[in-house]
């Protein structure tokens, strides 16, 4: 599928939120692709989804979004089966934690039904992920690492207004199911001026901020505490590079390489739990493939060991933040 | 907290049902409560979602009411007055919206996933559904231990009911044939989703005879009839009789949640009869049989309001958790707990 | 291979059903083929599990008889009548189980877990209930796409119904209102599991009224009854009725899987009416009303046989995949694929 | 729970499977320990489960052997809540692979439990996991990275026959939720001459062979490849040393690093899918806290990123073997 990314822009000037963004990318969607619908719980009528991201969409086209009953591994399962029909559907999880119930139909069908049968299965699981403030176990979770422990499966986390456009449009376009991971603390948060003219493809990760001295590879909403910590540090002469890594999988080892190569030091960084994922598979590629560019031991952070707590005290405590990244860092240099 | 409720009603009128008074006293906790939660809420005095149960009262007293020591309450969002019903502290209310460390999970989670398990009452996760087959567990156990007498109630919406969780739940109960009632009320929206996009089914309880249930319905806006309609079906299930499915029709009569406005509701359907206020039709009762006695209503209300702002100011002036003193281990284990760099 | 049971039967004495004759004959390829599997899986010849319909052969011939080219078939594991009668090629089934690389699978998955999604015969996944709302999401979208006249049948055993993926793909299709039939077979045994172990409902047909679907039972050893029955379904479905949920009750006639004694079905059950072999039952009516003329019974079996053996043989004669060969690549999108050392 | 281990060994000089020393160590723990209860489909009867893990013990202990409808989610819900009311129970998954519709209530419910409400949730989850030839996509799965990512949870995979019995046995005992990975390729393969009187604790890997050339840290029945490759490099005089994990998590962090001081090398084997898992876990855990004790770059080797094949020529590719390993090694021991 052809896209002219923001040729229907309405935003041109004035400003744009993540949120807004993948709204707009939902509306250009819908408008240039008839084989797209939208299916998930409160997205249809006046209300538009519990975060508002498919708002006017169902007055806008009629039939096209459609509130589901409480029953994600349906969701999941029907939007598979109208995959293999033709049709690109893109499912709402209300909130990535309730994707754990669709967990079956995600992993087991859609991820090996392409392998089994030659039937392209292109469908995209929007998963509104990541903590907020006062969310607590069960609204706060990031599942990237489960999604793409096992086959089949494209996923990839936006953490800039400009890719939650332009990843979601690329996602539905894709012949292969994509979950696609936007973070909820980035929704009003992020602005940008206007929605993005071109764009990067899935599957390549971003260096943000050029440095010398430390590489931070992240991605999502603790892309934003590396800047913060990049910035910072910068005023005292050190210089951090900072990768967006934008796609989870396939996870862009290249990039990564590149930079430890000018750094000789790693930093990995994650908001979801610390045992495997997104941390210890980019640390495991350096490792093995990049030992020798390694000056000294790479390093992640990620949020503790525990379920996600709600009281905002402890949930501060529980993620890593610009203060934990900060701290992390200067070890590294310092070894 | 002064579980005033427990004493004799002195009406010399009397109530449709004998504890038609203790029951409406419950409804009214809640609704106080809850009220006194929407301005803390609108007052930015809470963090995260605040979930009422605001007409939904009089089954939800029903449901905590017939409840004694040894049973099992595993209640849901909507759940207020049969919570304090079945002894919840206005306390622990308190201390989990406002953040007290004190709270009975220590800050850990918020709102309407709080619960005293040791108490008999289940903490839900959000998952719906999946508090049914933690019940059969508890119910099974307790059978296998020797108990006897003992049942449990759950409590789901028409939009949980169509998870696969309650499904399997539901049916794994029937299998094992524990004592459990199962209150489904269909308040006709799941957050903004009208009955139509949930189910097509004629009635839901249409489901009980194909789990093997003892089905009932019930209007949950008249509080005799939620008592005597679930006070029957505890009775049912306390004497061996097959898993009860109760389903009561109301109208949620607030947000999904204090955030949420609402204004998906059809003008319509809250001319519904089954959109009147549970609260107020019981009031208007107990006005016109005098039940109660003098001022009756004015006098509870006040005690209620007594008891609630106590709460408050108790929780108000109590600490909030601090991450640097965290236990962060989330096993009983603490040795197993895996050291991760 | 010869699509021989499209062929008009030339009967004098009239069948009990207009197709009849057809259908048996889907019964009896279904039969000789599994009894070949059975020897084939004895003497070593098969990897993995192999698992057979025998006994449910009427009603898996009634599935696949009334498709129509456009119609869905979403299969089980009992289900070859169904398959072979949709056009499932012999050929197919035994480059499946004799592991040729040139089966519809090509060596990735096995036996029953084959399909050919292009020509609508879904390829089933194991997590039992999971196909459901696949099926429903077909549905949704030809109509999507604005073909019309279509349906959709899908199968499942009693077992699969109580599982919660069963429960949201039979309630979604009902709140979608898709033209699917969904035939479900008590065989009595879930593995070995009995009933009593898996439902506690007094017949499975009372789901249908919960999920708003028409209901309707049928014996399972009765093809006359099965045609008619699923033959109406079908007809409702397509003539836009709501979902249709048609249970069956039989024995399975089989061990779960050939490797299973089935040891554990107790003698009583076996002397049940449920229990008689729906093939054998045919053929004496066939017998009895002398139906397709002289010696029909004998000819048409040893057809069959022939057609069997000529998979075989060709199936046989092919080579197996090769490791070194294969495209190891899970994403239709090659460029996508993750390089992991 | 004291144990006294196969104080009832009906075992002592006959031979004993790893399936046997399975059934031995439940008729144990139902013998010594009421609270103990089996809960599954198929599991109860003469029949005694898919793999006749549970032969004879329901008849022996009548009432504690049921089997359950499939409904694997309200299976594992079930035994959160007898495990809340003071029982043991343990659940057994007739596959690893349909762990996945019950995944919510492991990760969410059992695995949050005592976090969130002080009240222990011992329940054991026995999932028959790995490859068996001619299993496929759906049967042979393995799922140890998806549960240890998650908090709460314990999570072991036996590698012998006297592991399988006594983890088992402590895993019942542990007041926390464990998921037991039992590998189905061992079951009848793996043979010991009776069952064992005393164990090695769960959280504590085992050195099964020493070396000085080369670590290989793997588990469950990749160990035994990972045997027979040090055997035969051995003849060439080259050691290695093959590190048993036992425990997925807790990982013996310790253990693995005194092994690769030793050896300064390593390679991590693994039956799972590769992205993230044990043994990318396994490499962060070497290269960020013990870099300096590695002489080489780190490898891994793991099953390849498709769904696992049904046909036996296939399957043979996708899972690693002797002879991927002994590949991989000669490639570290040349750097
Ligand atoms: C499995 C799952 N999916 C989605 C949600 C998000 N959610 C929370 S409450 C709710 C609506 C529940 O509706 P209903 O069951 O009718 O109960 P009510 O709110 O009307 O009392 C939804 C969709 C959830 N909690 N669990
Ligand atoms: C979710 C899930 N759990 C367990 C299994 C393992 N399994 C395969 S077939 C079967 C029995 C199915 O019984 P039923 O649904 O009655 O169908 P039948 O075999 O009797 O035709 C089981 C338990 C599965 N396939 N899926
Ligand atoms: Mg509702
Ligand atoms: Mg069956």
């Amino acid at each position: 599928m052809r896209v002219e990314y923001a040729r229907t822009n309405g935003f041109a000037g004035v400003s744009v939120t993540y949120l807004e963004a993948i709204r707009e990318a939902q509306a250009h969607l819908l408008r240039e692709d008839e084989r797209v619908f939208i299916y998930g719980q409160d997205i249809a009528g006046k209300f538009g989804g519990a975060f508002k991201a498919t708002k006017g969409l169902a007055e806008q086209f009629p039939g096209r979004v459609l509130n589901t009953p409480i029953s994600e591994d349906a969701m999941v399962g029907t939007a598979i089966g109208a995959a293999m029909e033709g049709m690109r559907p893109i499912v709402e999880m209300q909130f990535a934690d309730f994707s754990s119930v669709a967990l079956n139909q995600i992993l087991n069908n859609a991820g090996t039904q392409f392998w089994r049968t030659q039937i392209p299965c292109p469908i995209t699981v929007r998963l509104p992920s990541g903590g907020t403030k006062g969310s607590g176990p069960f609204h706060s979770q990031s599942m990237e690492a489960i999604y793409s422990h096992y086959p089949g499966l494209v996923v990839v986390a936006p953490a800039t207004v400009e890719d939650a456009y332009t990843m979601l449009i690329d996602a539905v376009a894709i012949d292969d199911p994509v979950i696609y991971c936007e973070h909820k603390y980035l929704y009003y948060h992020l602005k940008a001026n206007a929605l993005p003219k071109d764009r990067l493809p899935i599957g390549k990760a971003r260096v943000v901020r050029p440095g010398r001295d430390l590489s931070i590879v992240t991605y999502s909403a603790m892309v934003h505490e590396a800047l913060a910590v990049a910035k910072d540090f910068s005023a005292k002469g050190i210089e951090i590079e900072v990768i967006d890594l934008r796609t989870i999988k396939p996870l862009d080892t290249d990039t990564v390489l590149a930079s430890v190569a000018r750094t000789g030091r790693l930093l990995c960084v994650g908001e979801a739990f610390p045992w495997g994922g997104v941390t210890a598979e980019v640390i495991t590629r350096v490792a093995t493939e990049g030992f020798h560019l390694l000056d000294a031991a790479p390093a992640r952070l990620n949020a503790k060991d525990t379920p996600i707590p709600y009281h905002p005290n402890l949930w501060a405590e529980h993620r890593p933040n610009a203060k934990s990244i900060a701290a992390k860092a200067r070890q590294i240099l310092a070894e | 907290m002064l579980q005033t409720a427990q004493r004799e009603s002195k009406s010399k009128a009397a109530p449709p049902h004998e504890r038609y008074l203790e029951a409406y006293r419950w409804m009214l906790v809640a609704r106080v409560l809850e009220e006194k939660l929407a301005s803390l809420y609108r007052g930015g005095m809470i963090t995260g979602g605040v979930y009422l149960g605001r007409g939904q009262e009089a089954i939800s007293a029903a449901c905590g009411i017939f409840l004694q020591k040894g049973d099992v309450f595993a209640p849901l969002i909507r759940d207020q007055a049969g919570r304090s019903a079945f002894g919840e502290p206005l306390l622990d209310v308190m201390r989990t919206y406002l953040g007290s460390r004190q709270g009975p999970m220590r800050g850990r989670d918020g709102n309407i996933h709080r619960g005293r398990p040791k108490d008999n009452q289940l903490a839900m996760i959000s998952h719906l559904g999946a508090m049914i087959p933690v019940m059969v567990g508890k119910l099974l156990a307790k059978r296998m231990k020797g108990e006897k007498g003992f049942v449990g109630l759950t409590t789901i919406g028409e939009g949980g009911m169509q998870t696969g969780a309650s499904h399997e739940g539901l049916n794994i109960a029937a299998v094992e044939r524990v004592p459990l009632v199962v209150v489904a009320t269909n308040n006709h929206f799941a957050y903004s989703t009208p009955n139509d996009r949930q189910f097509a089914c004629a009635d839901l309880v249409d489901r009980a005879k194909g789990y093997g249930y003892e089905g009932s319905s019930v209007d949950g806006t008249d509080l005799t009839a939620c008592l005597e309609v679930i006070g029957a079906a505890v009775q049912r299930a306390r004497a061996g009789r097959p898993p009860q499915l109760v389903v009561a029709s109301i109208l949620r009569l607030a947000g999904h949640g204090e955030h949420d406005d609402a204004s998906y509701v059809p003008t319509e359907v809250k001319k519904e009869l089954f959109a009147r206020d549970a609260l107020e039709l019981a009031e208007k009762l107990i006005a016109e049989k005098g039940l109660g006695g003098d001022d009756y209503l004015k006098k509870t209300r006040a005690e209620i309001a007594a008891e609630v702002e106590e709460a408050i100011a108790t929780a108000q002036g109590e600490d909030a958790p601090v991450g640097s003193d965290e236990n962060w281990c989330a096993l009983s284990t603490r040795e197993l707990m895996d050291s991760l760099a």
